[in-house]
């Protein structure tokens, strides 16, 4: 378990809304970024690597729902916004069986989207420090820290569900979403349980995130070794 | 999460939910999905809860495989009811209820309905290279799936996958997988070749009309309306004693009937 | 006759530094011709393919498909050419089979009444109705076999181009599959170049062999019989003989120089005829 | 003899419902004895290497291999066991040659200095030792099966099992790697099984071979060449005879009643004989 997929129907209706919204947005740029590459060349990159993704979630390792799913090595050998577009389709197939929820692909996506794009950019900071030796190491700290982002992403996006939205809506861009606020009242938390909460999912995910860092080192480490090519991504 | 088995179903069953188109089939999911996100009270979820059981009995598949299949997100729900934690049972469980329900939806969707007729109803919605993405994902997730069986398989007949050697299972995992990625790319530059020499333009999938509306599909849409009638029914009107019981109720007399008429058919 | 393929000289050199160049003579190909490249792994069958498919640039050297340079025009004739590349399971791309029958004429634009027809002719003519609304994973080796072949027919090329067409199949299906080259072949005219390790198959298949040694270089171009009779040339390209080839050329060591016959039926008779007629005259002595 | 493998009555159900049972008769392997198994596509060739692997686990039925139930007790045996399963790619895991021969001892606990003994003679054994620092991925076809041979053999197994060993790889290797089986066979007393489609190899590697059915049931046991003059048990199985089967059987049709023999050497033989012994008879006459 190095990531949370969110279920359905946990989350107030204008937050599953911004998610779709900003998934929306972020996905309409990365399309705009991939233009110039040819799509009989990207189609095939994207369908690998996304069902790579899915099969490992379908692997696991260790009993328990502990898997990888491989976003950071998307994000290393796809760049970034090939990476976004594919876990939109990781998310869009997974939520069909159930795992992680169907409404709230969007938000889903936004968290593990991050990863993939965090990890990119921190791996090529990393090989710069660390120099090209190196690939294991970067790739699987980077790993780590954009599990750890993407982790605090999502305990902000659930501490934003429990703040009062109507505080909120100032701060977000679109106001009409003030009409699905009315059933969330029943959602709205203190702060203690989200100690509680940061405190569980530190807990349980500390040593996903490690597995995942782990196994995302090797996986590059082993693919440098053989196709150093594939892991000089186009900066797209 | 068995990935064949659920492509499997899909592709082969025989119940009327499989002959029901697949727009049909969102539509119906998109309602109940609606549903859950209406609905706050317990007795009601659960009534629409036990409604979808039997609707996994009327698909003639293993009923005890879907419910399974579908319980994964409690385990991230236990997670959400611990945040939320305010003393109240009946809140934890419109919470796991709201989960467990909403994945039944889907999956129950998904092993009636093949990936490819889904895709092909979001086609309208989605970006170009989003759907094709889509299907080539998929055409490629059988092909990586076989590949991993024998890759598992290799790890084990020669002392990969061994018992209680946790870091060395990992180290070779990932070499497995590392492997899997390179073979993966080789196959992107065939299907480079293909798409090439096959003249794609953009367009993998034709869009082929799926024929007439049929009863089957009136049958899909037809419980769908009645599941979200009734949860808009109970939200607008919720001052009526215990009405989300009396749901349960009769979903639960529903749920009895089709098992025993799916028993009786059987034999 | 009309030529179809022309390449000379041509030249062509991988990222990694290895270079291939098809010389030693040209590889032509005129309508209707059935033509066969041999060669050992490295040899540049697949790559020689590539190139007539435009799919790679040569750096030097005459290529010429269709009257046009396939690296810069291919997009002109690729109506006019189907083809089958290594590894039939991953040349089916959509999501069913008569979707991806359908893929080229789809694309190249054709009306959906036009698709419609050529796709139903096909799944007639190939004896897959019966799988047209299947998914591809769920097909048997055969049956893959056949989709992808249907999907490089569906419009009607006048050129084929196989690379490797009977490898993953079992004999069974590879008969079924020798008999629908031929036939298409043979009702429609069309032109066929494949590249083979599976000797037995060619004499079935080929009119024409171009016999290739590593490096690209063409040494011999012929008849199967011509091809097959020549046991220097086949070991030059590490080439083992068809067993028929074989035990013919095994014979001729022992003094006994028969007609080469390459099919079982043809040996058969070959030899029959010759044990028979030895047998009458001892008989008749 | 010493029973290796011994199997009756084996039933196996996949998850789609598929079932198979091995019936018939039992299958049983000896020490040093080279088994070959054959059958049409969808006879269970692979799912029985599988079950003796361990790697699927019966519904009904006996197994034993080595003495142990593999799906139970496979690890208490799986060093004295090579295995070579089909698509050799995916069987070599590791970065380098040298890493990838050694992968099954160093997974087993070997010390260092008795893996390295044993990866070094098997990189002379098999003429791979300029290989020994070469990426996988960029071997020939023949070189990487050479790579997987050499794996499966690091531990010096008793028994080796190998899924359709000669796919993929073109005739120059095939020729080598039976040399190389036979020779492991020979030395080490190993026992081999395996399954393949390629007729035309399994006189030369087999001294039994099992006949497979579609559904697991197990037609026939028996030489060669007693399977292969078997024609009516093998269209019942779906299995083309080998090319000189065939000859032999069309010869037969016209009267010519010879020993079966299946190999070119053999079969030139035969036919050298009768045609010299009728000519002298006719030129005496």
């Amino acid at each position: 378990m190095s990531h949370l997929h969110i279920p359905d129907g946990v989350l107030p209706g204008w937050l599953v809304l911004a998610g779709w919204l900003c998934t929306a947005v972020l996905l309409a740029f990365c399309i705009y970024r991939v233009k110039r590459l040819e799509l009989t060349r990207k189609i095939p990159l994207i369908g690998i690597i996304s069902a790579l993704m899915i099969v490992c979630m379908t692997l696991p390792i260790i009993p328990f729902a502990y898997h990888v799913n491989l976003s950071v090595v998307a994000g290393i050998i796809l760049g970034p916004a090939l990476a976004f577009i594919s876990i939109f389709i990781v998310d869009l197939i997974i939520a069909m069986f159930g795992h992680g929820g169907i409404t709230v692909v969007g938000l889903n996506t936004v968290v593990i989207g991050s990863e993939a794009v965090l990890g990119y950019y921190l791996f090529l900071m990393f090989k710069i420090l660390m120099g090209n030796y190196s690939v294991g190491w970067s790739s699987g700290i980077a790993a780590v820290i954009s599990l750890i982002l993407s982790t605090s992403i999502l305990v902000l996006v659930l501490y934003a569900a429990h703040v009062n939205p109507d505080l909120v809506i100032d701060t977000e861009k679109e106001p009409h979403i003030e009409s699905t606020t009315h059933e969330t009242e029943s959602n709205v938390k203190n702060g203690l349980s989200i100690n509680v909460f940061v405190k569980t999912a530190l807990a349980l995910l500390a040593f996903g995130w490690m597995l995942e860092g782990v196994i995302t080192g090797l996986v590059i480490k082993y693919v440098s070794g053989i196709r150093p090519d594939l892991i000089e991504p186009d900066t797209t | 999460m068995d990935v064949a088995l659920i492509d499997y179903y899909a592709n082969h069953g025989k119940s009327f939910l499989h002959s029901a188109a697949a727009p049909s089939k969102l539509l119906f999911s998109a309602l109940v999905i609606a549903s859950v996100v209406i609905t706050e009270e317990f007795y009601l979820l659960l009534a629409i809860y036990v409604s979808l059981v039997s609707m996994a009995v009327w698909t003639r598949l293993s009923v005890t495989k879907i419910i399974t299949i579908a319980a994964y997100p409690a385990i991230f729900a236990i997670l959400f009811v611990i945040v939320t934690w305010d003393g109240s049972l009946l809140r934890a469980g419109v919470i796991m209820l709201k989960a467990l329900t909403a994945a039944l939806t889907m999956v129950i969707l998904i092993v009636t309905t093949p990936y490819p007729d889904v895709f092909k109803t979001l086609k309208p919605i989605l970006p170009g290279i989003i759907h094709d993405g889509l299907y080539l994902t998929y055409r490629s997730l059988f092909v990586l799936l076989e590949m991993t069986d024998e890759l598992v398989k290799g790890l084990k007949v020669r002392g990969g996958l061994t018992k209680k050697k946790y870091l060395r299972n990992i180290a070779n995992f990932s070499s497995g997988i590392g492997l899997v990625l390179i073979k993966g790319f080789d196959i992107t530059e065939k299907y480079y070749g293909v798409m090439k020499v096959r003249g794609y333009t953009g367009k993998i999938a034709a869009d082929k009309n799926s024929g007439r509306f049929s009863t089957d599909d009136l049958r899909a849409v037809a419980s769908g309306i009645l599941i979200f009638s009734v949860s808009l029914g109970i939200k607008h009107y919720g001052s009526i004693d215990k009405s989300g019981l009396y749901a349960l109720i009769v979903a639960a007399i529903i749920l009895i009937l089709s098992i025993v008429y799916t028993a009786k058919e059987g034999n | 006759m009309e030529e179809l393929v022309k390449v000379s000289n041509l030249k062509f050199k991988y990222p990694d530094g290895t270079s291939l160049s098809f010389d030693g003579q040209e590889f032509t190909v005129e309508k209707g011709e059935r033509v066969a490249i041999l060669g050992p792994n490295g040899s540049g069958k697949s790559t020689l393919l590539s190139l007539l498919l435009g799919l790679l640039k040569s750096t030097e050297g005459e290529i010429e498909v269709l009257g046009v340079n396939p690296a810069t025009d291919y997009e002109k004739v690729r109506e006019r050419i189907g083809a089958l590349l290594q590894n039939v399971e991953l040349q089916i791309i959509a999501p069913r089979v008569w979707d991806d029958i359908s893929f080229s004429p789809r694309n190249y634009g054709y009306d959906k009444e036009e698709t419609d027809k050529l796709v139903e002719e096909l799944l007639v003519k190939l004896d897959i109705d019966h799988l047209r609304d299947k998914v591809p994973h769920y097909l048997s080796g055969g049956e893959k076999t056949k989709v992808a072949i249907a999907g490089a027919l569906a419009t009607k090329p006048e050129l084929l181009i196989l690379d490797e067409p009977f490898e993953h199949i079992d004999p069974t299906c590879r008969k079924e599959q020798i008999n629908l080259l031929n036939s298409v072949n043979h009702e429609q005219g069309t032109a066929i170049i494949l590249s083979t390790h599976n000797m037995n198959t060619v004499p079935l298949v080929a009119d024409t062999v171009y016999l290739i040694a590593e490096g690209g270089h063409i040494v011999k171009k012929g008849t199967p019989k011509e091809i097959f009779s020549d046991v220097e040339s086949l070991s030059k390209c590490h080439i083992e003989p068809p067993i028929l080839g074989e035990l013919f050329s095994e014979l001729k060591k022992s003094g006994i120089d028969l007609d080469v016959s390459l099919t079982v039926e043809e040996a058969a008779c070959t030899l029959r005829d010759i044990l028979l007629s030895s047998k009458n005259r001892s008989d008749v002595g």
